[in-house]
């Protein structure tokens, strides 16, 4: 039916109180998720979401009162390594860290901590993990997809809701939509959520959305190429720039590296996968 | 972000990392009076973020006194990708029989600090660039374990560096870690460090890159950073806390995450056209980074016309309209601004905009794009 | 037949040019111990033990020549943790550490590390493995024990030579004798030991020696209670002192604890284990 | 090895923890100087090593210059277990509403350190061990992975400390982890903090102690134990790096191992006697620690017979045999000594000792012990 999160998850917030952590809170149990709390240091024993919800000052507190078993993080940058080895700390099995721009080396300092546990961090710089009809653990937009059997996973969270935005317009549903965040360092790839859609019943395809830079995509390639059985289909911005006129503005910028583009469709070609050129080509090569 | 030569080597200076000494000059006067105190033969430095600084003459070893002003005036002359010089580097100069480069780099696919080591080839001296012929060993460090002496000793093992100079590789190699891990950095590099007739090995070309998302925590780097490569835009993109990149054409773009900047761009070169610049107001932008970016692209002379596309999960599309209403509102040239406002809020968000005459309204990317292209193709002819 | 080393064992020595380690290479090399090579960092290339034995750089060069799976280590106290790390990190399994005080912090820093690698650490301050007839790792007086069916285990290193020497006066065999270090910080506790022995089919009764300080003879108890089905003798020395003229003077000394005496022998007799109360009481108990 | 308060505090106050104004004095006239440069009221504090300082009168608060003198002459006129103080802290006094009792400690079981956080109960002022009573909260920390800021935050939430008071308490706690992490410590205590009526904590008492097997590369405190504390043969066993501790017997005991240590000294109560001394050479010992220790036994007054249990494993008989031959070359008093030397090398160390007339052989730990205890008894009788 989905990865990550399904109907019987208890999502928790971390950040809760915050003005962004209010708002898609707010957001998220409209659309019928199941938070059962969130976490506001210091401010534990309040309650918030017109007292909905019940706050708490630790992670440790609110898994022990819900029992949560997912945290979307939206504290700022600059705390979120100490939420998210919190998170991992209580055993909270999937971390989805919606804040972005966390210093690298927190990244690394969480990387490393990861190795040695079993939870699974979506992001930093992540749209979330969208169920459509069961949950919203995020900040996907209201009513931007319908329930199907298409999984996809995108580096880029807008451009995740373009996609799934688009296969709601041609009727298509998806199974679970994943940004995996789009900051240098990133707690899961492709890969490990390709491996989830391989094994999920629920989902018949998957549309992988890259773009420049890193070398995730040719992992990717190369996993789908050993242990993907389910037609992937891969849309690959920011890769027709590596020819265009354009190229010599962007190879002095250090943000918009280009060195790997090209290299990235080939490769997928060459696992199999059908490429589509532009957005509104993808609902034509699922419904083919 | 890059730091200047003489910053890092201050900083490594600093950490103990033995360096050959040096003092910074910004006319030949100074050179010369400089190169006097240190001692002939000195080695003049161009500082400048822009590589290929020695292939354009901007590292220059003088003997003496005769030819160091004149020298110093060449390089000063010099513009490296229309940066002009305006600081020059007075070090010591050595003679050494062998060079290495160590550096500690950030693998971010995997997400560890990175210990690379290798027996630079060539002149690097004049060349930093040319170590790349050499072979490099690289050994990923578990940055909650720290650098360990056994994993610099591999490398040198594996490069079959003489055992009388690991403890000073050791010492530098870690002392670079500290540095890495103290500035949060994303590269510290040596290179090259040489050996001297006595077996002493110093540090003579440096860099050093910190970590942009940081700075909040390393607080002293936010002035460091020459201003002559930043202008108005940047400087303001910086403050406001979005992204900003130049380009050669004639549209200016506002989108939110680099995934929507992206293809923006991919359809604006479809059609044959480039951007002017492109701002990623980043997820969940305030209103005021949104004014402040419209304030860029109604202000510059080079864009004619504005797309914004804007596909709001964390950002609001209420705020994104309070933001571009009140940069509207400010007597600045008015332009025509093609809009898409999709996602979180957009029905408050467009009821906000929709009576503003400067807007047209979109609803896809494709049809954003088109309509801004076909636009300007109709003001040319 | 043993544990944690056997016949099929590969033994390396870290620090194997130093004046200890040689002299202890020749020691073990003359008892017919496997050793096939060591470290000792800017010798690689050298040959020691005259020229029976390959002298490495790094454990990684070593172990990638000789197969090495078992490393007794000899460096000073100051490089103990990184030789320690080196061999774990080269998937070395069983580590035997003779040399002792380590500062504390950097035994800290190893039993991080061992909590996330598979490798056992014997000591620091472990006179090390014995295997009677097929290999003495560390650092046993020659010709101390016989084989046979008695498992050992010892905090102090001299206790355990008397014990298996008192053993072997009495024609009993010994399966494995191990120190595990008077250290205040060690790599492997008795229960880990017992654990070993008890899966161990050519170990028939298990000797235990402990002392003053820490509670791992405690710990130790408890185990033998839930888990251990063979025949345990234990000797803890220092006991008696709880009660004696000197309780005073031991108090005053930080280094001599004497907080947890007797409860370590009612524990250990509570878990059915047979308590000597003087060293040559463990034979007849061995025999009973 | 525990370091005097006040240097802890002035390793704490570097470290940024906030400190009470203090000063070191040796008299009372220091003391009266100090306390008006400080501003009465002052808190005099007896600097010692012992416990129950606050219990012997060695802590007291002085509202005014009056008193000062006559309260500073009767703490120094304390002896705490045998320990004369020669220091008196003089510090600021607080009037506080609120305490706290944090520290870093080390978990040797599990290897981990341990941060400990409690509410204070009663007048930890005066009586820093009675905090024993209230509810203390312990957690391990990972020293990879260093202390977080949330592990510290679920102690404060499970003693329900208000939150005004955390970032105060996590400052505190990251600078007192740095501290114990920075100098090898065992343990970094704060007992108590306290919170002034401007709800600012400051702290009141701290003890260090730094663990003795990192001296090496914690070369500052060498100096820092407080001689007063050691006697000769203290110092003499730091230097040769053996284990020295005295008893009030007769018998000089020279072992290698704490193992062989107890089981000696097990024997010798078993006969009802007590040693003078027992020297732990440890394993691997040098000749020359093991002369300087046979030295002290025979020059000890005290020491009238002198046991030698030796069962070498690293140590090599004949390096015994050499280093006591060296002691008993050297014109020291003489005394009958009852060896038992066994394990590696024995047969070279034996054929070494073997003429030697001050000597008596013993294969094992009992006979060596029933013979000097014998010998002794007849002495006495």
């Amino acid at each position: 039916m989905s990865i990550l999160i399904g109907a019987d998850s208890r999502i928790m917030i971390q950040g809760i109180t915050g003005r962004r952590g209010q708002f898609h809170t707010s957001q998220m149990l409209n659309s019928g998720s199941p938070i059962v709390g969130g976490t506001s240091p210091g401010k534990g024993g309040e309650w918030c979401s017109e007292g909905r919800l019940p706050v708490f000052d630790t992670v440790k507190d609110c898994v022990e009162a819900t029992n949560a078993d997912v945290s979307v993080i939206f504290v700022p940058p600059h705390s979120t390594a100490d939420a998210i080895l919190e998170s991992i700390n209580c055993g909270v099995k999937t971390i989805i860290s919606i804040t972005g721009a966390i210093p690298l080396q927190d990244m690394m300092i969480i990387k490393s901590a990861l190795r040695n546990n079993d939870s699974i961090l979506v992001g930093p710089n992540s749209p979330g993990v969208l169920v459509p009809g069961i949950a919203n653990a995020g900040i996907f937009p209201r009513e931007i997809a319908i329930p199907g059997n298409v999984g996809v996973v995108s580096r880029s969270g807008t451009l995740c809701y373009e996609v799934v935005n688009t296969l709601k317009q041609e009727g298509i549903g998806v199974s679970t939509a994943v940004g995996i965040g789009d900051d240098p360092i990133i707690g899961t790839d492709f890969s490990t959520l390709l491996e989830l859609f391989e094994a999920d019943p629920h989902t018949d395809q998957i549309v992988l959305i890259g773009g420049p830079g890193g070398d995730s995509e040719m992992k990717a390639a190369t996993f789908i190429m050993e242990a993907v059985t389910k037609p992937v289909i891969a849309y690959v911005v920011g890769e027709n720039l590596a020819t265009s006129i354009l190229r010599p503005f962007f190879s002095r910028s250090g943000s918009l590296p280009l060195d790997t583009l090209g290299k990235k469709t080939g490769a997928l070609k060459d696992a199999g996968v059908l490429m589509a050129n532009k957005l509104n080509e993808i609902p034509a090569l699922i419904k083919r | 972000m890059k730091l200047q030569e003489y910053q890092a080597k201050s900083i490594l200076k600093k950490a103990g990392v033995p360096l050959p000494a040096s003092t910074l000059a910004n006319n030949a006067v100074q050179v010369k009076r400089i190169a006097a105190e240190i001692g002939y033969p000195v080695v003049l430095k161009a500082q400048t973020l822009e590589l290929g600084r020695g292939r354009a003459g901007g590292v220059r070893i003088v003997q003496d006194e005769r030819q160091i002003e004149n020298i110093s005036n060449e390089i000063f002359k010099l513009v490296l990708n229309q940066h002009p010089i305006q600081f020059i580097l007075v070090e010591k100069a050595f003679t050494f029989s062998k060079e290495f480069y160590l550096a500690i780099t950030s693998d971010m696919e995997a997400g560890t600090p990175v210990l690379c080591l290798s027996e630079a080839g060539g002149a690097t001296y004049l060349e930093p660039e040319s170590f790349k012929d050499a072979r490099v060993l690289n050994r990923q460090i578990d940055i909650n374990m720290g650098l360990k002496d056994y994993q610099i000793r591999e490398l040198m093992t594996g490069l079959g560096i003489d055992p009388s100079l690991w403890k000073q590789i050791q010492f530098i190699a870690h002392k670079v870690y500290e540095v890495y891990r103290h500035f949060d950095a994303t590269l510290v590099e040596i290179n090259s460090m040489v050996v001297t007739s006595q077996n002493q090995i110093f540090a003579l070309d440096t860099r050093i890159s910190i970590d942009g998302q940081s700075l909040f925590r390393q607080e002293s780097f936010s002035d460091a950073f020459d201003p002559s490569y930043f202008g108005w835009e940047e400087r303001q993109a910086l403050k406001f806390d979005v992204d900003y990149h130049s380009f050669p054409g004639e549209i200016g773009c506002m989108v939110n995450g680099m995934g929507l900047a992206y293809l923006t761009i991919d359809q604006l070169v479809n059609l044959n056209t480039m951007p002017a610049a492109m701002i990623d107001i980043r997820g969940g932008a305030t209103s005021t980074s949104i004014t402040s970016s419209l304030e860029m692209l109604l202000v510059s002379p080079r864009v004619k016309a504005i797309v914004i596309n804007i596909f709001g999960g964390m950002t609001r599309c209420d705020e994104v309209a309070d933001g571009l209403l009140k940069a509207m509102d400010e007597g600045l040239p008015k332009k025509p601004i093609f809009i898409r406002l999709e996602g979180t809020n957009d029905d408050s968000g467009l009821d906000l905009l929709h009576k503003n005459e400067n807007l047209r309204f979109f609803s896809t990317t494709e049809a954003l794009v088109n309509a801004a292209v076909g636009w300007l193709r109709g003001e040319e002819e």
